[in-house]
């Protein structure tokens, strides 16, 4: 008999936070797949490359913090958000963004705020956006999915584009493009209309029949990566819906009104990283609001300040604008969405 | 209307005065500790700005114009916001002392808020009318109250963090001032004028 | 007296460094240290107006009543700016042209009036006219450090523009990294200047701390703790 | 009557130090004005010279600028300024400020320099908020880009060739950044379009030119 | 005010009456295979002397009396208070401090019992029937003389509880949520009809217009047992309610919430909203007392856990040693890890078996790593603020909030994310993927308020004292300078008697000093009350002292000077 | 030129006026700010703090004149509580003023050995020993603030420090570590 103290209780579930994690990278995989298949090998290099700087770094940081590193790094956080910050970077990326990107994201964003769990913003998000305004030329290096205007590059090419400089400004504009979010906004802010943009004879070829060719099976598989996550627990139901809801009502209300300049609701929630941002970054825990009326104000918020950066703004996709600005409105939020305490009056305090 | 709903917009997140155009950035430090007192120092700030927009306007047009003297703006400006400061402050504190608790500390801070100052300068150069500076230094205090309840409540959360030793403190709110700074980007372009 | 002096020294430069420390005049500091010589002109700017503003507060720190203190000095501090600037955009019109609206919001500098307040209102004319000189200057470097940086990281350039202050023949002394440098365009960007002054922050406390540290430590051997009376 | 005296103080006090402090200031002021004046004036001087080369006219740039009414072609939708060269007295070249209006953040605003006989004598970005970074490289000092238009005129390249090589033209574009290009290049060929239209207008009015006021 | 129609089921998809709660596996087929086994008597009890919320009773016997079976030890003192008694005859050893079961490890004063294995009860004036005709005074008199606390957990005074205050409904917690205990399980398959008629003392008392007996529907034979009880009873008031399996629908706040759909006030009471909620083990116990003037001298205790090795359900003494009953069902296996009394969720790990049963264990759980794995090392992962204990706490509260403060000790906003409302049940606990003891987080918090209460109660205390000890040197430094000013005015006169008493007084504190030094020479003072100090305090102390000889010293330099 | 130097005047004395008449118009007494420091320092009045007491303390503060660290008996919670009142930075305690007790303590007087002096008696800034003149003294022990006030004047070193023992009602649930797993600095 050995009588062992512990604090009660004793008994405990079996969730923990590397399962999750692991869980996020298994629903992640699908999609990523849909992106492989439509972009091309510089998908894989982003994988690779922001994987690779996000644990070196995580590792270096929690050194110099003299932290035990090799739990910290099995948590796998470090994983999803390189993996989520590779998804979001555009395919031909030269490989010092994604990494600049990935050192910001762990560094700055995550370590400086104490690591895993105490980081008020995104780190995925950050790393997006510091490089985003850092290197706009860079962040345009889309190609155009398969199947559209010689789709993507061959690898030597990828390679060359990505670990070399090598290329010319011709050769490179003939292989990248725009996203279709992105060329309808310049065009609809030139005072041309969506028709015009989707028979255009060299956008036209990028749109399929909702969305961008290629978007809407990568939102799909993404989309149905998020359910498995909802289904196995690992994320709030609340946000993705109040996200997604707030995002078609919006949409929906404005294309109503204008058709010819303001997309479908469905042309929204299928393009760019709408699903991805749903499922996988709006719900990043750890920087979202947590109390249950504060998460659905947190999804909305993210939905509106996205769609207006998307339509209006200077930048092309919206979301990481968003959720870091959401970010910045959780503590607040958490403060003033306290859910009434059994026995209390609905009065606050 | 749009005009004035621009007016807001523009101020409030496009061009906010403290993460886009760096002013009042010692009070947006100074008192974000506490969540509390930062609503104080919201509602000082609100109240002394847009007074001192609308009565810069008044002095600019009404004494320096005609007079030529607009060389003078600086200390005309500066006199009088120091002067309706010290003025709010002893008058808030005899008739009020519960309202003097929540503002009457800050108001003295507010005469070297640059903000205000600088919505009176900015005011002139942008050559706005008297409703549009009322606009222009309301939407400038709603959009640095935003930003400074935001920042409490996050410097709140993050004084509970396990912040690297060397970071703590004031480094680690300026850091967080950057990313905030970052995010607001996010709105440039969204008033193309 | 010059105990005095060293430790007014020792204030202004490090220990209770008006950017690092009290964190003040931080708009300035932030908005135009985009560049070297940006940064030197503005803080130039401003220790004068330290050194001027201070000296003004001490030679007339006992006539003041208190309830119109603050504009007093203020009006003081507003005159001063006001000249600095009149000569600056007659002698200096480029670099006064780049620095826009933070000359005359050197008034508002909040580290101008708290030195007022705090120091130059109960001190001597010699110790007050020493302290905004050594404060003004413990700004003065801030300012040119983080401008620097700032520059170099964003720009990949180091003092670009130095004509604006020092003539035509200062554009020799311009520094290039590399002509196909990118640009971090983060370092010259609002954000950048945020991120920039908090580390160096963290620097200025890393420096501290390491200073500290052997010092604790002979404190402790050497001093028994004294007695609870 | 203490009381009285104590609020008197106060008054005597602060006019004290508005008095001298308004003196001081009074007293540079008038002494750097002139200074000051010239500076402004050689500034934008220096702006313009950049465009037309001081040896190619003779007059006082600064002295003969005019008014024009608002234009599409321009891009202005009020009173913008022009400024004319002469050489010995003979017409050589005006500088406009039109207006690109479909920058990517918002209007570009330019000065475009024209020859009489319709070349580009330069263009330079005055202002714009394009994304720095991309759109920013038609700033002069950013690349020589903008450079590229002197020397060209209507017919210099092609009416069909005045858009950039996306869009068929002969105009570069920057990866990742054709509509910065677009609108200038667009803005700049109205430029030219006007001013075929209006080039003796222009000139003519030089003699009725008003004085502009440097505030509005 | 009862909702009868509103018969609540609880389904699959976790739909409940009350926010939150968790499923738990329930091993409680464990201990019911047999029936409650008497425990037999032992030889030496420990019966502490606070065992209950509340003050401690007063003493009545002295080491060396003898006792009886029954007789009273201590008998309540002040209003929230219980009595204590003996629970065997024999002589009392000793009154003095041991350990017993508690969080806090500390030695308390009990009772030591040598049972003279007489079995000698007491006389005893059963009220049996006859308790209709006496008063709700009278009755809770009796209970309150029986020593009956809440045997449900917290062990509250039971006759505090029950005074009448408008009280409607009677709520008789047969729930028993936690896994592994099946201590009331078994005493209702087996004393159903005792239940009811403790019951119905207790209706009595208060005046009630209702009784529910609420029963988890995991127990099918205490169902059926109380069900038959309840249709033998003639009266008819009493109704069984049977409530899903959902940890924890036996706390109070949340069964009476299930049952009237009606929420305790956070800082309230039961009472406020005219409830009264007794465990079914409490019931019983009033029944003995009314019925056989049994006062509360034993309970019946789940022995369980797979560490065990036949575990049962047994009726034994307050104050048999742990071990003893341990030992009694079989003794522990050899993979037994962990003691624990009470709950896996609730319960309290004893770092020792050496430790008397007391009026609040209902279960002693005896785990091994197939029952539960304990924590191997104290530290956890950061709260990554999934909001999972959200979902969870029966309290509707924010656990993670509650954490980041309770963690950073910023007491003022852990109480504004009301703190107090939380019952410890661990829910939050159990779902955190990070393992944070958050419970532990908030009992720590929770002691740290009133311990910071209490340190402001005593600063004020002291700053009245200091002032009137201010206000009273005032006066009579004042009355002195009054008095000084008369013998000045009188010592002019003539002066030298004064100077005299002086010398004298000086001479005799000379005297007494050198008388002290003498004796402290011959026989070193020796300090009391410094035994079972720990080093540190030694050392501080010593510290002390060399610091008060260094002082003295300068002082006597000085005064050389 | 004039007409600034003019206007000015004008302005500003009006201005002056205005704040003359108002500075004695709108005067207000006292400062409640004392009150709210002295409320939450320890009331040990042990003057480690180099003032004479808690309240003295507490008006420095106020005025200025004193840093937020310098009671060791209120340690690190009254320092935190301190900068949460007054805004101000949290700082560690100043070591020239002495440490923090780890313990509470308390004295106790050994009663063989008093001699009924009363100068512990008149040491005692909160009254806590009892005793009268030539008899033995005690400490009430739930009195004393264990400020050691009364240990140097005690002619025949009678007086002991003791640790405040931890009762059933006085203990406290230990913390829990990890996660914060540097304890934040003091
Ligand atoms: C952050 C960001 C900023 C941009 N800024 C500009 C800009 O200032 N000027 C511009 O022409 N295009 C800018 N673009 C690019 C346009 O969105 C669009 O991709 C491009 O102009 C279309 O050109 P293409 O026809 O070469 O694909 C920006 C893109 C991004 C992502
Ligand atoms: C400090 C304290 C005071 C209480 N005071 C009363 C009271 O005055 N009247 C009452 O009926 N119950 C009182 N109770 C009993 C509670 O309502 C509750 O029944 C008891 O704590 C047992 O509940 P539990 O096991 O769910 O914790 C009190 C309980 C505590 C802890
Ligand atoms: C989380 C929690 C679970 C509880 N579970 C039970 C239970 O299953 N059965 C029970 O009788 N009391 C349970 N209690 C205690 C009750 O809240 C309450 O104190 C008791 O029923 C009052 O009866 P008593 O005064 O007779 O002890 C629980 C308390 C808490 C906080
Ligand atoms: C559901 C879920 C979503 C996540 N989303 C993100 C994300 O968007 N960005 C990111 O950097 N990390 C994400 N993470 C990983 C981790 O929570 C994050 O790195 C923390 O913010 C680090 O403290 C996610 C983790 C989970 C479980
Ligand atoms: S369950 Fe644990 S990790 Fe999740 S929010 Fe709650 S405390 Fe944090
Ligand atoms: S222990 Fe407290 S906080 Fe946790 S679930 Fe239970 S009531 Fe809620
Ligand atoms: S040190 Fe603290 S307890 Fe002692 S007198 Fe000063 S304020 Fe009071
Ligand atoms: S008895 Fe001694 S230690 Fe206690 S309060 Fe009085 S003087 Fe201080
Ligand atoms: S410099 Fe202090 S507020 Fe701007």
């Amino acid at each position: 008999m050995l009588f062992k103290k512990a604090d009660a209780p004793y008994l405990k579930d079996y969730s923990n936070v590397q399962s999750m994690m692991l869980k996020v990278i298994y629903a992640l995989i699908p999609g990523s797949i849909a992106m492989f298949w439509f972009f091309g090998w510089g998908v894989l290099f982003n994988l690779a490359i922001a994987i690779s700087v996000c644990l070196a770094s995580e590792a270096m940081m929690l050194k110099f913090r003299r932290r035990p590193v090799e739990p910290a790094l099995k948590d796998g956080s470090a994983l999803v958000t390189a993996c989520l910050l590779a998804l979001a970077l555009p395919p031909l990326a030269p490989w010092w963004l994604v990494a600049i990107a990935s050192l910001f994201a762990i560094v700055v964003a995550k370590h400086l705020y104490g690591g895993l769990g105490f980081n008020p913003f995104n780190p995925a998000m950050v790393g997006y956006v510091v490089v985003l305004i850092s290197f706009p030329r860079e962040m345009t290096l889309w190609t155009p999915p398969l199947g559209v205007a010689g789709g993507w590059p061959s690898f030597t090419d990828a390679v060359a584009i990505v670990f070399g400089s090598g290329i010319s400004t011709q050769a490179l504009d003939a292989i990248t493009m725009a996203t279709p979010i992105d060329i309808l906004k310049t065009h609809i802010n030139m005072e041309h209309d969506i028709e015009y943009v989707r028979t255009h004879k060299v956008y036209g070829e990028l749109f399929g029949p909702v969305t961008g060719v290629g978007w809407e099976w990568i939102n799909g598989l993404y989309l149905a990566g998020g359910l498995w996550l909802i289904k196995q627990g690992v994320i709030d139901k609340r946000i993705p819906i109040s996200f997604i809801i707030s995002l078609v009502l919006i949409s929906n209300f404005l294309s109503v009104l204008d058709y010819a300049s303001y997309s479908s609701a469905l042309f929204h929630t299928l393009s760019g990283g709408t699903m991805l941002a749903a499922f996988f970054i709006a719900t990043d825990p750890v920087t979202a609001s947590t109390t249950p009326r504060g998460r659905i104000i947190y999804g909305a918020g993210i939905a509106a300040i996205a769609y207006i950066i998307r339509n209006w703004g200077g930048y092309p996709d919206g979301i990481a604008f968003a959720v870091l600005l959401m970010n910045m409105a959780a503590p607040l939020l958490d403060q003033y969405t306290q859910p009434r305490t059994f026995g209390k009056s609905e009065a606050k305090s | 209307m749009t005009e004035y709903a621009l007016i807001l917009l523009s101020t409030i997140l496009v061009n906010n005065f403290v993460l886009v155009k760096f002013l009042g950035l010692c009070p947006f430090m100074g008192v974000s500790r506490k969540l509390e007192t930062a609503m104080g120092m919201a509602l000082a700030t609100t109240f002394v700005l847009t007074l001192s927009s609308v009565l810069s306007y008044l002095v600019n047009h009404y004494i320096l114009a005609p007079l030529e003297i607009e060389y003078m703006r600086t200390i005309m400006f500066i006199l009088v916001i120091a002067v309706v400061v010290q003025f709010t402050e002893m008058v808030v504190h005899k008739t009020s002392p519960l309202l003097y608790n929540v503002l009457g500390i800050f108001l003295p801070l507010i005469t070297t808020n640059c903000a205000v100052l600088g919505v009176a300068l900015l005011n002139v150069q942008v050559q706005n009318n008297f409703i549009q500076s009322l606009f222009y230094g309301f939407g400038a205090a709603v959009g640095f109250s935003l930003v400074l309840i935001l920042f409490s409540a996050m410097r709140e959360r993050i004084a509970a963090a396990d912040v690297p030793e060397i970071f703590q403190g004031t480094s680690i709110a300026l850091i967080t001032a950057g990313i905030m700074s970052l995010a607001f980007m996010g709105f440039a372009g969204l008033i193309k004028v | 007296m010059p105990a005095q002096s060293i430790k007014i020294a020792k204030d202004g430069l490090w220990t209770n460094n008006v950017a690092l420390v009290q964190l003040l005049g931080l708009c300035p500091l932030l908005a135009v240290t985009g560049s070297f010589i940006n940064g030197l002109g503005l803080g130039i700017a401003t220790l004068i107006t330290l050194v001027v503003s201070n000296s003004c507060v001490s030679i007339i720190r006992h006539w003041v009543r208190p309830e119109v203190r603050i504009p007093i000095f203020v009006l003081i501090i507003a005159s001063i700016v006001t000249t600095i600037e009149l000569a600056m955009n007659a002698w200096f019109h480029e670099l006064f042209l780049t620095l826009g609206i933070f000359i005359p919001l050197i008034v508002t500098n909040c580290s101008i009036i708290a030195r007022a307040e705090s120091f130059a209102s109960k001190n001597s004319l010699v110790d007050s006219t020493f302290d905004g000189f050594m404060m003004g200057l413990g700004f003065l470097i801030v300012l040119v450090i983080l401008g620097s940086i700032r520059e170099i990281i964003g720009a990949g350039t180091l003092f670009a523009n130095a004509h604006l202050m020092f003539g035509e023949q200062a554009k020799t002394m311009l520094l290039s990294f590399g002509d196909n440098y990118p640009g971090f365009l983060l370092a010259i960007l609002p954000p950048g200047a945020f991120i920039g002054l908090g580390l160096l922050i963290a620097l200025k406390n890393h420096i501290d701390k390491k200073l500290k540290q052997p010092v604790t430590s002979t404190e402790a051997t050497g001093d028994t703790p004294s007695p609870a009376v | 009557m203490n009381l009285h005296k104590q609020v008197l103080t106060t008054a005597v006090l602060l006019m004290i130090f508005a008095i001298i402090g308004a003196g001081v200031v009074g007293f540079t002021y008038e002494n750097t004005y002139d200074r000051i004046k010239r500076n402004e004036q050689l500034t934008t001087l220096r702006k313009l010279n950049t465009i037309l080369s001081p040896e190619s006219y003779d007059n006082a740039l600064l002295d003969d600028q005019i008014t024009l009414a608002k234009s599409t072609l321009l891009g202005t939708t009020d009173n913008s300024s022009a400024y004319l060269a002469y050489k010995n007295e003979v017409p050589v070249a005006a500088v406009l400020s039109p207006i690109a209006l479909n920058g990517y953040n918002g209007p570009i605003e330019l000065l475009v320099g024209i020859n009489y006989d319709g070349t580009l004598a330069g263009v330079r970005v005055t202002k714009h908020r394009e994304t720095p970074g991309l759109g920013d490289v038609v700033e002069s000092q950013r690349s020589d880009w903008i450079l590229g238009f002197t020397g060209k005129s209507l017919s210099n390249p092609a009416e069909n060739k005045w858009k950039v090589k996306r869009d068929g033209g002969e105009f570069d574009q920057f990866t990742g950044a054709t509509i910065t290009p677009r609108a200038v290049v667009k803005a700049v060929h109205s430029a030219l379009l006007y001013f075929k239209k209006h080039r003796d207008e222009i000139f003519k009015q030089k003699t009725d030119a008003s004085p502009v006021d440097k505030n509005s | 005010m009862l909702s009868r129609d509103k018969t609540w089921v609880g389904n699959d998809n976790g739909e409940h009456s009350f926010h939150g709660g968790i499923k738990l596996p329930g091993h409680k087929d464990l201990s019911t295979q047999s029936p409650i086994a008497d425990m037999p008597a032992c030889d030496v009890y420990t019966v502490p002397l606070n065992q209950h919320i509340g003050a401690e009773g007063e003493i009545l016997v002295k080491a060396g009396d003898h006792v009886l079976k029954g007789q009273m030890l201590a008998r309540p003192h002040g209003m929230v208070s219980a009595a204590i008694h003996s629970p065997v005859s024999g002589e009392i050893i000793e009154i003095s401090n041991h350990r017993f079961p508690h969080p806090s490890g500390l030695a308390a004063p009990c009772f030591v019992i040598k049972n003279d294995h007489k079995d000698e009860w007491i006389e005893r004036n059963p009220v049996g029937d006859d308790y209709a005709q006496l008063g709700s005074h009278e009755l809770r008199g009796l209970i309150r003389d029986a020593g009956i606390v809440g045997l449900g957990g917290a062990g509250f005074p039971a006759a505090v509880k029950q005074t009448e205050v408008g009280i409607t409904t009677l709520i008789i917690n047969g729930v028993e949520c936690e896994p592994y205990i099946s201590c009331d399980d078994m005493l209702m398959r087996e004393h159903a009809d005792e239940i009811i008629a403790g019951a119905k003392i207790i209706a009595q008392i208060i005046k009630a217009e209702n009784c529910v007996i609420a029963i988890e529907d995991n127990k099918p034979q205490a169902i059926d047992a109380v069900s038959k009880a309840i249709n033998d009873d003639d009266s008819g008031f009493i109704e069984l309610q049977v409530v899903p399996t959902i940890y924890p629908s036996g706390g109070e706040r949340q069964l009476i919430k299930i049952i009237t759909g009606m929420e305790v006030p956070m800082n309230g009471l039961p009472a406020d909203i005219h409830v009264l909620c007794h465990n079914v083990a409490t019931s019983y116990a009033i029944y003995n007392a009314i019925y056989h003037a049994i006062p509360l001298i034993s309970r019946i205790v789940t022995i369980t856990g797979h560490g065990v090795q036949s575990p049962q359900n047994i009726n034994t003494a307050i104050g048999t040693p742990i071990k003893d009953c341990i030992e009694f069902c079989g003794g522990y296996r050899d993979d037994a890890r962990a003691l624990i009394m009470g709950g896996p969720m609730m319960g309290l790990t004893l770092d020792t078996d050496e430790l008397p049963v007391i009026k609040t264990s209902n279960c002693l759980l005896v785990t091994t790593p197939e029952d539960m794995a304990l924590p191997a090392s104290k530290s956890h992962m950061p709260c990554i603020r999934c909001g999972k204990c959200v979902d969870v706490c029966p309290a509707n509260l924010l656990p993670q909030q509650l954490y980041w403060y309770s963690a950073d000790r910023d007491y003022d906003r852990a109480i504004n994310l009301n703190l107090f409302g939380c019952i410890e049940c661990g829910c939050c606990d159990y779902v955190c993927p990070s393992d944070i003891p958050l419970v532990q987080y908030f009992r720590h918090a929770k002691s740290g308020i009133w311990e910071q209460e209490r340190e402001r109660k005593k600063s004020d205390i002291a700053r009245q004292r200091h002032e009137n000890r201010q206000a009273r040197q005032d006066k009579q430094k004042q009355e002195r300078e009054e008095r000084l000013r008369k013998k000045r005015e009188a010592l002019a006169k003539g002066k030298d008697s004064h100077k005299l008493e002086l010398d004298k007084k000086k001479a005799l504190i000379a005297d007494a000093l050198a008388r002290v030094k003498e004796k402290k020479a011959k026989q070193p003072v020796k300090p009391k009350n410094t035994e079972n100090l720990t080093e540190e305090q030694l050392e501080k102390i010593a510290e002390a002292d060399r610091r008060r000889k260094k002082l003295k010293k300068e002082r006597g330099d000085q005064d050389a000077v | 030129m004039w007409v600034v130097v003019i206007t000015l005047a004008i302005i500003s004395a009006a201005f002056g006026l205005l704040l003359g008449y108002s500075a004695i118009r709108f005067k207000v007494e006292g400062d409640p700010v004392v009150d709210q420091i002295d409320a939450l320092l320890p009331q040990t009045q042990c003057g480690q703090c180099t003032y004479a007491g808690c309240r003295p303390y507490a008006e420095a503060i106020a005025k200025g004149e004193a840093d937020i660290n310098q009671c060791p008996p209120g340690g690190e919670a009254v320092i935190i509580a301190l900068a949460d009142l007054l805004d101000m930075e949290v700082k560690p305690l100043s070591a020239e003023h002495g440490v923090e007790k780890e313990t509470a303590t308390v004295v106790y007087i050994d009663e063989q050995t008093c001699i009924g002096c009363t100068l512990c008696i008149q040491a005692c800034p909160v009254d806590a020993i009892l005793g009268a003149a030539k008899q033995m003294h005690t400490v009430i022990e739930s009195e004393c603030t264990g400020c050691n006030l009364c240990i140097p004047p005690c002619p025949v070193d009678c007086i002991y420090v003791k640790p405040v023992e931890p009762t059933l009602q006085t203990w406290i649930w230990e913390q829990p570590i990890g996660g914060f797993a540097a304890p934040k600095a003091t």
